[in-house]
């Protein structure tokens, strides 16, 4: 029993890891309809950028805005210079640039900074809060930041009016633009909202996982399975569906022999077909309910 | 045409082994996106997982060559039929994945892959993490060719029959009901076709076109390895696929070229940002042609044969184009006046 | 007939390659309602598509006097034209009254926009009981009602409606057309008007253009039109 | 006894064929690969992919043979070192082995690393009897000249590692219950393998708790094994995950006795993430030396590796253990080229890597030697026990080896 609680506890800490991902994961959703498999490539820069200024003396707080509004500004960028001019090219040419994006981020940040792993400071410190160190302060406050985004999602979304037109541009464009909707200027906002909210994920994640050009690869999975499990269109949905992801992931691990020891992204990949096939909409997510 | 058929025949008398042996490696995988294409290209589903297919029939082959003392030529309609069985099963549920959500689904096939060619379970059969070591085969009859000449005859008369097959296959009235159900899945089901079963058989010959292609991989590489079939080659399967163009025949040869010597070419030009120009090549391929090498040929020709009756393949193209012009920033509101 | 409020000159229009209009010249009077009639595939949906910026065109098109000639959509539309196209361009998965929201999101008079709230609910009252409902699960008699309440929301000048009555049930294609009216004569919206229902669109418009194949084939008054033994044999069915 | 046979027939046969081909040239003798002013050493690194991190040791050593060509080359010829990306994916490893051996036509591939890809190119480099030559994994087959006669080792071996820690704990620790993090492949397996063999039953493994490199943490699999009641750890893991679990030990206020397998006893790239606090007492093995330990802050070898770093590598890592391992390895490669002299043969170039007697080298610990025999296929089999004391590693007790035959 004990072993249980403490393996939940742990899964909850993990869990809160994809929880950050998965909430940038469905800000992209809501903004493209899409999913970006480089992004938690480009998370990972965007931590690199932090540390990089935090290397050149910059104090934490400093580093953080930075790294987001680096992001913000970047993911607007990469909205504009790379997918802006193929915007009418097929979807499949559209994976194709997800991928090379992921190749160069990749390539890029272990040119730059080599790929070694590199601790990365966190501001909660790591005592110990409960649960003799199972649940460390930094996983409280990773808790704690994953909620806040989540809050601010959905005050964006639900209660502003460029958070209505985004969802409008990404539901139906055409039908936006003909309601005066900037349906490009949407979709750039949400690029660099994602990449912003990703830049403060890879911020909370680095200090637990360690900085490395490779430190996302995975996590990006299990941030895929979260927002699934959640429901792509639902911010709350993701966060809860990390944390899911993370208990269960730890509770198979150690209750399944063989399987849950030796196969633990099977059980992702499980829990992603099993959701997605029941309940395609995820837990949390709107069904699309249309009457011809 | 005849010309290109009697160079790819008398071009291993002429070159090096190694040359010879990525020549085999790109037509193995051109065989293996042909299988992706046979799901994506004519009947519309998604797969980022294909690498899965190709370790299943890899590891076929090995097993059955190291433990069973197979023949090696038996080996690919096993690694085929075994692809075709788990491809049929992986595509009952897939069936109620549309688009995205089946490219997440076989995203994540394709991460897990490894880790179950490994596990534990399966040890006694793959060897586990150590992989298998097979033999090359060697020419019969007493054939004077090196293996490596012998393999790449073996590998392009696979391929000839595959490719041969495939066409045949879209020619025929399963073909038309599998693309049917790519242009219009409400119409097809409307005529009768039964939608499950044709997107659950293309699941199983798609996977069985790409196991056979990873029976041959092992076969020509001599080695199986959980470290083999990464994520990465489904990427490349899939980068090859679009390279070559969504829905194209040909193309596939293309994309083979493209996967196995692309990355080269770009280590060439950096050894550290490798990757990231391998990233800028790509990024240029879309930009020059949206719709892949086939598209580009394809407008090309059509330019210049606009004026000429309209060649039969024009319409089959144009269909293909559509399923895949769908972009995620576009909905189908428009009115039914477009022009036919 | 009044001032042009919109005109097309020599309008052409493209899909890829393909030519769809051919030299088209329309107008649509200040206060008036101006119906497009043709057979399916003639190119009356295109006619709008190309007033509205999404369409490849050639040609001028004029509103209150102004070239609309490589505007965007966004832009066309915030001049007052609002669009209510085919299949109505629901929202689905929004709520009705964010649906509303949507159609005024070009405005910058924030304060006035709950206010039209109010007053679209006035016309449509049956939207009001399902504000709250997500919008795809409305019956498409009241889906064409929220095209139409969202289009107003633009407090437009000029409407552009492809097939209002397309898949409705006749009682309620009456009583949009009543709506339709009203709005033209109490709140000044002039309508361009594509209709498959010849006769509803020939009693509603002042002026009709038949077109065949992308080309103008006839040109008048509404009156005209529906007097015409050609049309009245083709389009009215009597 | 039979290889032996079979070295001198080859010689014998090698001695008369360029007896009869070239007698002008009787001292010299060259394969493929090799001339009067040039050897092609062709290099296998995984550049890009999971396991790039292992790049800086391909680097390096072109950084190294940079050095020596500057210097005039070994025996006056230069050394063209050319290094492919493999991504760590078998295939490719195979195809840039072909590459190299078919298209440049290389000597010897050096250093290839990953215990995948050289198992993938073993039979072929064997099949066309090219060395293989140090290959960068420590796999315990890699001594296997039975067998494998053109393929050739280099660091201490897993396995052997393992069993200097299974003599240790059975001496301090015989009452301990082991619990072992392991990375499920064959790396992680080898060290297991290792340690069982050591303790012959003698102590139990209470727990083995394996994670993926896909895992994003090892959090999971420390609980496990502190609920296992084990008060000893292995922890058998790359660097990344190594810290981890370091850091995961103390933060759950455990003091288990941590062993930390060589692969990751870097002070730069391991213990400073992690925490030196949480690190302090953990024990390792070291066979070269850490360049982040002040202990060679006055040492010559560390400052002549130190000056090679700062002019031919300045973009290094200096911290990283990696550095050091390249600059070792290349160095047994040139030594084995120089003693190879004239008659630059791959059969000659093996039977010289097989006949390595004593060798020191500048970062390898004081008294550690390189040796290889015609049925000694592990250059090195050294190791001494560390222990880290919160800012750097202390040696303690004598220079050890596994001893495991391949």
């Amino acid at each position: 029993m004990d072993l249980f609680l403490h393996q939940a506890l742990a899964g909850l800490a993990t869990g809160s890891i994809y929880a950050c991902l998965a909430l940038a994961i469905v800000m992209i959703y809501a903004a493209i309809n899409h999913l970006n498999f480089a992004q938690g490539e480009m998370a990972m820069f965007s931590t690199f950028i932090a540390w990089q200024l935090m290397q050149w003396g910059a104090p934490y707080l400093l580093a953080f805005v930075g790294a987001a509004a680096f992001s913000f500004v970047a993911g607007i960028a990469v909205e504009r210079v790379l997918f802006r001019p193929i915007h009418k090219a097929p979807v499949l040419s559209h994976i194709v640039l997800f991928i090379a994006l992921f190749a160069i981020l990749n390539s890029l940040a272990g040119f730059i900074w080599d790929y070694n792993v590199k601790s990365f400071p966190t501001p909660f410190g790591s005592r110990s809060l409960f649960g003799n160190g199972l649940v460390s302060s930094h996983d409280a406050g990773m808790m704690g930041v994953a909620f806040t985004m989540l809050v601010l999602l959905y005050v964006f979304f639900r209660h502003t009016r460029i958070g209505l037109a985004m969802r409008a541009a990404a539901a139906n464009p055409e039908s936006a633009r003909l309601a005066g909707v900037r349906v490009g200027r949407m979709i750039s906002l949400g690029w660099g909202m994602a990449a912003a909210i990703g830049a403060v994920a890879g911020i909370m994640i680095a200090p637990v996982v360690f900085l490395d050009p490779n430190m996302m690869t995975s996590i990006l999975v299990y941030g895929f399975a979260g927002a699934v499990v959640g429901g792509l269109t639902s911010p709350g949905g993701a966060v809860f569906g990390g944390l899911a992801v993370g208990i269960i992931e730890n509770l198979a691990g150690t209750y399944i022999p063989y399987v849950g020891r030796e196969l633990r992204l099977t059980i992702a990949l499980f829990i992603i077909v099993a959701v997605l096939t029941a309940k395609p909409s995820g837990l949390f997510g709107r069904a699309i309910v249309t009457r011809v | 045409m005849i010309a290109g058929v009697a160079l790819a025949l008398l071009l291993p008398l002429a070159i090096k082994g190694f040359f010879l042996f990525q020549l085999t490696l790109a037509l193995i995988y051109a065989v293996a996106i042909l299988g992706l294409n046979l799901l994506t290209g004519f009947n519309g589903q998604f797969s980022l997982g294909h690498s899965a297919f190709y370790a299943i029939g890899a590891y076929t082959a090995a097993i059955l060559m190291d433990q069973a003392d197979v023949a090696y030529y038996w080996t690919l309609p096993a690694a085929g039929a075994a692809c075709f069985i788990v491809g049929f099963l992986f595509g009952l549920p897939a069936l109620r994945l549309e688009g995205l959500y089946l490219a997440l689904a076989t995203f994540a096939l394709a991460i897990a892959t490894p880790q179950l060619l490994k596990s534990t379970p399966l040890e006694p059969w793959t060897g586990g993490v150590q992989g298998i070591v097979i033999l090359k085969p060697e020419a019969p009859l007493g054939l004077p060719l090196n293996s490596d000449q012998w393999l790449y005859y073996f590998t392009m008369l696979t391929a000839a029959l595959m490719y041969a097959g495939a066409v045949n296959l879209m020619k025929s009235r399963t073909g038309r009901a599998i693309m049917a159900i790519r242009d219009n899945p409400i119409a097809a089901s409307a005529m009768g076709v039964n939608v499950a079963l044709y997107k659950s058989l293309t699941f199983g010959v798609s996977a069985l076109y790409t196991g056979v292609a990873g029976a041959l991989g092992a076969l020509t590489v001599q080695f199986v390895a959980p470290d083999s079939f990464t994520f990465n080659l489904a990427i490349a399967l899939f980068v090859g696929l679009v390279i070559g163009g969504v829905g194209s025949i040909p193309g596939t040869l293309l994309g083979g070229l493209f996967i196995l010597f692309v990355p080269n070419i770009a280590e060439e030009l950096s050894k550290g940002l490798a990757q990231a120009v391998y990233g800028f090549i790509l990024i240029a391929v879309i930009y020059l042609m949206p719709s892949g090498a086939a598209g580009l040929i394809r407008l090309i020709v059509g330019r210049t044969a606009r004026s000429r009756s309209q060649p039969v393949h024009f319409e089959t193209a144009s269909r293909s184009a559509r399923l895949t012009r769908e972009t995620p920033m576009s909905s189908s509101t428009s009115g039914d006046e477009n022009a036919k | 007939m009044p001032a042009a409020l919109l005109e097309t000159v020599g309008l052409c229009a493209f899909y890829g390659a393909t030519q769809v209009l051919f030299g088209l010249d329309l107008k649509v009077g200040e206060g008036g309602v101006t119906t497009l009639l043709g057979a399916n595939g003639a190119g009356k949906t295109t006619a709008l598509r190309a007033v509205s910026g999404m369409v490849q065109t050639t040609g001028d098109i004029r509103f209150c006097g102004q070239s609309l000639a490589g505007w965007a959509t966004e832009d066309i539309v915030r001049l007052g034209i609002a669009h209510v196209p085919q299949g109505r361009g629901t929202f689905v998965s929004q709520t009705v009254e964010e649906n509303l929201k949507i159609g005024a999101m070009s405005r910058r008079d924030r304060a006035a926009i709950s206010s039209d709230i109010e007053r679209v609910y006035g016309y449509f009252p049956r939207l009001k009981e399902r504000r709250k409902q997500q919008a795809g699960t409305l019956s498409g008699g009241e889906q064409q009602m929220l095209a139409l309440a969202r289009a107003l929301m633009l407090r437009p000048k000029l409407m552009l409606l492809d097939e209002p009555s397309f898949g409705l049930a006749p009682l309620v294609v009456r009583d949009l057309f009543e709506i339709l009216r009203t709005l033209n004569r109490a709140e000044n919206v002039s309508m361009l008007l594509v209709e498959q229902n010849a006769s509803l669109a020939l009693d509603l418009a002042d002026r009709a253009y038949l077109i065949e194949t992308g080309r103008l084939v006839m040109t008048g008054a509404a009156q005209d039109l529906r007097n015409d033994e050609n049309v009245r044999r083709a389009y009215l069915g009597y | 006894m039979r290889n032996d046979r079979h070295w001198l027939m080859v010689a014998a046969a090698m001695a008369i064929a360029a007896l009869a081909t070239a007698p002008a040239a009787a001292q010299k003798k060259y394969d493929p690969g090799a001339s009067d002013s040039e050897i092609k050493i062709g290099n296998i690194m995984p550049y890009s992919g999971p396991a790039s991190a292992y790049g800086e040791i391909g680097k390096t050593e072109a950084a190294y043979f940079r050095k020596v060509n500057d210097e005039g080359g070994v025996n006056g010829r230069k050394i063209n070192f050319i290094s492919y990306d493999d991504a760590y994916s078998p295939p490719k490893t195979v195809e840039q082995a072909r590459k190299l051996v078919e298209s440049d036509e290389v000597l010897l591939i050096f250093q290839s690393l990953g215990t995948p890809s050289n198992t993938a190119i073993q039979r072929y480099m064997n099949a066309k009897k090219v060395p293989q030559l140090f290959v960068a994994t420590g796999a315990t087959k890699w001594n296997d000249p039975k067998h494998f006669p053109w393929t050739m080792g280099w660091q201490p071996s897993y396995q052997s590692e393992a069993h200097i820690y299974a003599q240790y704990l059975l001496k301090n620790h015989p009452q301990g219950k082991i619990g072992v993090l392991y990375q499920n492949d064959d790396y992680g397996k080898d060290y297991l393998k290792g340690l069982k063999d050591g303790l012959k039953g003698n102590m139990p493994i209470v727990a083995e708790a394996p994670y993926e490199t896909t895992d994003p943490t090892v959090d999971s699999q420390v609980i496990n094994l502190k609920a296992s009641g084990a008060d000893i750890v292995f922890n058998v893991a790359t660097p990344k995950f190594a810290a981890q679990a370091i850091k995961k030990i103390a933060e759950l206020g455990w003091k288990p006795v941590h062993l930390l397998n060589n692969v990751s006893n870097s002070v730069g790239s391991v213990l400073k993430p992690a925490g030196f606090d949480n690190a302090a007492g953990v024990l390792s093995t070291a066979y070269m030396k850490d360049p982040t330990d002040p202990t060679w802050k006055d040492d010559p070898g560390y400052k002549k590796w130190s000056a090679f770093m700062d002019k031919y590598y300045p973009d290094g890592d200096k911290t990283s253990t990696f550095t050091v391992y390249g600059y070792l390895a290349a160095q047994t490669l040139v030594a084995v080229l120089k003693q190879s002299g004239d008659n630059l043969t791959r059969e000659n170039v093996m039977k010289q890597a097989a006949s390595l007697k004593g060798l020191e080298f500048d970062m390898l610990l004081p008294g550690s030697r390189i040796n290889t025999g015609p049925n000694d296929f592990a250059p090195l089999k050294q190791m001494q026990m560390e222990r880290f004391n919160g800012e750097r590693w202390e040696l303690f007790g004598p220079l050890m080896s596994g001893e495991v035959g391949g």
